[in-house]
């Protein structure tokens, strides 16, 4: 399996999430510059969190113009790997159309760090499989803009087709719709999260959740390993 | 080749809920301003744009009014032209 | 207008201007009195400080990097070092929260990397005017626009700079991907006119990478990267180096306003520059810009700058070369590189879409010329420019309270008042009992949780954090792949130094020292801030003198290096001046991160111990400003042997993993301290104390801790503190889930509702 | 008493630097909007006001125009009434 952490301008956890492929599970894994559209080689690619553009006129408008985004249609059109968008990368890829509805400004107009929990709400996709429906789990968020909305047909889709992976429990921190916290494409391959799973990897930050995450993917879906 | 100032004002859709624009409203009511209803918080985009007619200099405002400078998904936008002497 | 009256408004001194022209043998130009007037003024030259800066060690066996440069920087293990230094951006703040500390925080990044470090932590230390009651209908709204500004009076601005100011760093830090991982927030009267805001940044680097901001080698050439040059900030330097008075409105520089993403981008092609052989020397442009930067850099090569001003991209074509060279405008730096390498240094940053211009070169002839297409346009020996400028004539005098009539009210001793049991019937101040004043402790905001502040600041990326804010005394990072960590803190007691300057300057390194023990970390290095009034008040200088000497004394007798710091002065206005205020910051090596201490109870059974000072006074806390709106009283001198006993015995208990939590007592006194220790699990504690004296319950004495050891290893505890000679006492045991003490209980949820709704905002 | 929808249109300073600006003007040359310069982004804030008279709406706002829409340290701002029916 190979794997590649795309770096923006404004990027700033391409490193974290490169460290967690590449040193914690061992992934042959590339951080690729934003220029790059050569995309035929992974069968991961990460949009990190951060700052891409310092997120300025809203998160991820100006990245979703990037070369590598502007080459990702093509690429989940054929089926070739797996896309997620962590944070910014999440933003990024409503911004590019890429995943339904929109990220907003939390309802506390403020940023927001803390470790939240969160409901397993679909565990039959490459990224939940390892954990068990309806699970709670821990991991650190860290966004401003993080508020999920879309429009009420969206939000049915997106419930009757389970594509509602994960929601925030007991706590909604910043007034997602549904307390959605992550959401998947229709054909099931592009993902987008607020919470930051490479930040939970190891115990030494807590559960270590957000490592089952990435092996998740890393085993493919239902246990079968990707090349 | 004629000048514009171009303002593009980008606000919430009116469905949706706008809680900056709560927030604000509510700042102003105990800061005296009474009688006041409805607020929105928005953003405007102000540039100078040269172009060979308003009619051009709105359009291509249009279209990257509507791919970039406002998202479909949350915002409503409108353009304002103004020439430039 | 002559050229004197024109020197002496751009803050040039007549002795000064003479100076000039006698060393020039000519009247300088006005682009070289520009020149002067920023690398001669306060915030750059330290003037007025220098021979009492000189009292602070400086030298230890882990100094790499002593004071001078842009940060110092200490070896860890492994090759592995730490850069740390802090930066003040009181002014600022004070005219612009919110830019004016997101600038602050730029700025200190920027001299972290000036030292060939990745920036791993930033720290701040946050001083604001007492805040005024909440109206009920605004609370839990959050924030509306940036800075929010309700309202009039004091309380009032201080609600908005405090909001602003976290908003700036929250937003800049945030955005640059450093984690903000400690520091302070304190709130008194003193700080309503000049709020302070010290950001204090950690960098990682190995040995091999250091760099100075140094330019040599004559042909070798100037660069200048990052943002394009406008007219910002003109004269900031100077501007810091008067008083806020109102009058200085006019005068006030145009606000700076930072761009964290351009300066996320400079960071990383930076980063990428700094292991390219050809780079000679690097320095970021801070205050003074242009005029000072490169002649900085000339100084310490021994070596001259010639510059050519129309090479400098600008955000406005018609800037003129006097604008140019004082701009202060955020995110560039300058780089000196061999001649001939310049191709990729340009490359590396267009790369990241940053500007990067080859602006001048190294000469043989030890001036800083200004060049303007081929005409010299302004000349000046370095020698004159750096370092040159003649020492004021000051002398301290010592404060009226060494004798004569006091500035404060002072307390002689204690109150004399006892805190009752249940009901308060012992006679507690309004019949309150213990529980009831504890409560109120817990919900002022300077002792309150800083929830509020430190959730707005990312402090999680990077992936490093092991122990982030809120959770301890210090926080720790980790380095990946080694088993060591870092421990960092930052903070200051104002009130402490208002009271004994010198008193409070020894403190500010101990309780330092303190935050890092309590995470089990070996203090090893500091950088300070201090931030006074104006220093040609003989009072001021009087106090700042003091204040260093208690410093000095305290760091010689631990032996550790100040490698970095910053002076802030003229912190006053017309009617009030802040109390000095001296913040330390401190590094702490941690051998193991497994080896690491937490704070709060861990489980039910351990035996609570109080090590060290075992009774004081009452003088300084937080509880007389609180329940007596006073803050004098009498401090006791710290006992530095003491000081050394303890920092040897935490250090073995920890390495022998005798301690299942530990905690400084610090502002609050002990019985916040305990409630402290109570949050993490909810756990509370039966207390056997027999004194219930205001000074035992809330004094806030130096030199203690509160530990907890589980009861077999009780005696292997007592063994080691009695071997050392260090005093202790058990205090209680770890039960239930309320602080119980002489027949009365308060829940832990109770308290920690107390404590975590003193900061709503 | 009559109704007016306000507008208040705030932005940076000229002076000011405006990082936010900057970048979109960057972005929207890059998806080809060329010609265009000085871009500055600001806000937008809109609502409903009933007062007596358009004078006495434009003084009321702009009070609060100045002590809380705009920071009069970094930015400036207009107003914009319109009557409704
Ligand atoms: N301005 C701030 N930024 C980040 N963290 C802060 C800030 N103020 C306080 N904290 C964190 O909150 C905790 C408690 O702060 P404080 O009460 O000042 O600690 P102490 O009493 O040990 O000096 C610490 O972990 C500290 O790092
Ligand atoms: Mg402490």
């Amino acid at each position: 399996m190979r794997a590649a952490v795309v770096v923006f301008p404004g990027s700033n956890c391409d490193h974290d999430t490169y460290y967690v492929l590449k040193d914690l599970l061992g992934i042959e894994t590339d951080l690729l510059w934003y220029r790059e559209t050569n995309l035929e080689r992974y069968d991961l690619i990460v949009l990190p969190g951060g700052f891409s553009y310092g997120d300025y006129l809203r998160a991820g408008a100006i990245a979703r113009f990037a070369p590598v985004v502007q080459a990702l249609p093509e690429y989940i059109e054929r089926g070739r790997g797996i896309v997620l968008g962590i944070c910014n990368g999440f933003q990024i890829l409503t911004e590019a159309g890429l995943l339904p509805g929109a990220l907003t400004k939390n309802i506390s107009q403020r940023f927001i760090c803390k470790t939240v929990k969160l409901r397993v709400e679909n565990n039959a996709t490459p990224l939940t499989h390892l954990f068990r429906y309806g699970e709670i789990i821990e991991l650190p968020i860290a966004h401003g803009e993080g508020r999920y909305i879309a429009p009420r047909e969206t939000l049915e889709r997106l419930k009757r087709n389970r594509q509602i992976l994960l929601t925030y429990y007991e706590e909604n921190p910043n007034g997602s719709v549904e307390n959605i916290a992550a959401i998947t494409d229709e054909t099931g391959t592009v993902f987008g999260m607020m919470p930051h799973p490479e930040r939970n990897s190891e115990r030494l930050f807590g559960t270590g959740d957000g490592l089952r995450l990435f092996q998740g993917v890393m085993q493919g879906p239902a246990g079968t390993p990707l090349p | 080749m004629k000048e514009f100032l171009v303002r593009v004002l980008v606000e919430p859709k009116p469905e949706l809920l706008d809680p900056q624009g709560q927030a604000v409203e509510r700042a102003m009511i105990e800061l005296g301003l009474k009688n006041i209803s409805g607020t929105r918080v928005g953003k405007l985009i102000k540039f100078r744009l040269k172009a060979i007619s308003a009619q051009q200099a709105r359009e291509r405002v249009s279209e990257i009014a509507q791919k970039f400078l406002a998202n479909p998904v949350i915002e409503k936008y409108s353009i304002e032209l103004e020439e430039l002497e | 207008m002559s050229r004197l009256e024109l020197a002496l408004q751009h803050g040039l001194s007549q002795r000064e201007y003479e100076t000039i022209c006698a060393s020039l043998q000519r009247e300088p130009n006005e682009l070289e009195l520009g020149l002067f007037s920023l690398n001669w003024s306060e915030h750059c030259s330290y003037k007025s400080s220098k021979r009492f800066l000189k009292l602070l060690p400086t030298a230890g066996k882990r100094v790499l990097q002593g004071p001078g440069e842009n940060a110092g920087v200490l070896e860890l293990e492994n090759d592995w070092c730490v850069a740390f230094k802090v930066e003040s951006h009181n002014h600022p703040s004070a005219v612009e929260p919110f830019n004016g500390a997101a600038t602050g925080v730029g700025g200190i990044i920027r001299d972290i990397l000036s030292m060939g470090a990745r920036p791993i932590a930033l720290l701040d230390s946050l001083r604001f005017g007492d805040l005024t009651p909440q109206p009920p209908s605004r609370r839990g709204k959050g924030e509306c626009l940036t800075p929010p500004r309700f309202g009039e009076g004091p309380g009032e601005r201080s609600r908005q700079l405090f909001t602003g100011v976290v908003a700036g760093i929250s937003h800049y830090g945030n955005c640059v991907g450093v984690p903000t991982v400690g520091g302070d927030v304190s709130f008194d009267d003193a700080y309503t006119d000049n709020c302070l805001v010290n950001v204090m940044c950690v960098g990682l680097l190995k040995r091999s990478q250091l760099k100075r901001a140094i330019a040599h080698g004559v042909g070798n050439k100037i660069l200048l990267v990052g943002a394009r040059t406008g007219r910002d900030g003109i004269h900031g330097a100077t501007f810091a180096s008067e008083d806020l008075v109102g009058e200085t409105e006019a005068k006030r520089p145009n606000v700076q306003v930072g761009d964290p993403f351009t300066a996320k981008s400079l960071i990383e092609a930076t980063l990428e520059v700094c292991q390219f052989p050809e780079l000679i020397g690097l320095q970021d442009l801070g205050a003074g810009g242009l005029s000072t930067a490169p002649a900085e850099m000339a100084a310490r090569g021994n070596v001259g700058i010639a510059i050519d001003i129309e090479e400098i991209p600008l955000r406005d074509p018609t800037m003129t070369p006097y604008e140019i060279l004082l701009s202060e405008s955020q995110e560039r730096m300058v780089l000196c590189v061999k001649a001939g390498s310049e191709q990729k240094f340009l490359q590396i940053y267009r790369k990241w879409g940053l500007e990067a211009t080859v602006i001048g070169e190294v000469i043989a002839e030890r001036v800083y010329r200004i060049r303007h297409e081929s005409r010299t346009i302004a000349e000046v020996p370095i020698s004159l420019l750096v370092g040159g400028v003649p020492e004021p004539d000051l002398s301290p005098i010592p404060s009226p309270k060494e004798g004569g009539e006091s500035p404060l009210p002072l307390r002689e001793g204690g109150t004399g008042v006892r805190w009752g049991g249940a009901g308060g019937e012992v006679g507690g101040k309004n019949g309150r009992s213990w529980r009831e004043a504890l409560k109120q402790l817990l919900h002022s905001p300077t002792i309150g949780s800083k929830r509020w502040v430190y959730e707005q600041y990312d402090h999680t990326v990077q992936t490093n954090t092991v122990i982030g804010p809120g959770a301890h005394d210090a926080a720790l990072l980790r380095v990946k792949g080694e088993r060591f960590g870092i421990a960092v803190t930052m903070g200051g007691n104002g009130r402490y130094c208002q009271i004994d300057p010198y008193e409070g300057g020894a403190r500010a390194v101990c309780e330092a020292v303190h935050n890092l023990l309590s995470v089990g970390a070996e203090p090893i290095g500091i950088t300070d801030c201090l931030n006074f009034a104006n220093p040609t008040d003989p009072e001021v200088l009087w106090s700042f003198e003091q204040t260093i000497r208690g410093m000095a004394d305290a760091a010689r007798a631990l032996e550790l290096p100040f490698v970095s710091g910053n002076v802030s002065f003229y912190n006053q206005s017309e009617t009030r001046k802040i109390y000095p205020t001296p913040i330390v910051g401190m590094v702490g090596l941690l051998k193991d991160i497994e080896l690491r201490v937490p704070m709060g109870f861990q489980g039910e059974g351990d035996l609570i111990y109080l090590i060290g000072k075992l009774s004081g006074k009452v003088g300084g806390s937080e509880y007389l400003k609180v329940f007596y709106g006073d803050i004098g009283g009498e401090l006791e001198r710290t006992d530095l042997e003491l000081e050394r006993q303890l920092v040897t015995v935490m250090l073995a208990l920890a390495e022998r993993r005798l301690l299942h939590s530990a905690h400084d007592v610090s502002e609050g006194g002990l019985l916040v301290a305990l409630a402290e220790k109570s949050f993490a699990r909810g756990l509370g504690a039966r207390l056997e104390l027999d004194d219930l004296s205001e000074e035992y319950l809330f004094g806030e004495w130096p030199s203690r801790f509160v530990v907890t050891v589980a009861p077999e290893r009780e005696d292997a505890l007592k063994e080691l503190l009695d071997e050392a000679g260090v005093p202790y006492q058990r205090v209680g045991i770890v039960a239930g889930d309320a602080l119980e003490l002489g027949g009365d209980g308060v829940s832990v949820t109770e308290l920690r509702r107390a404590y975590e709704t003193a900061l709503e905002l």
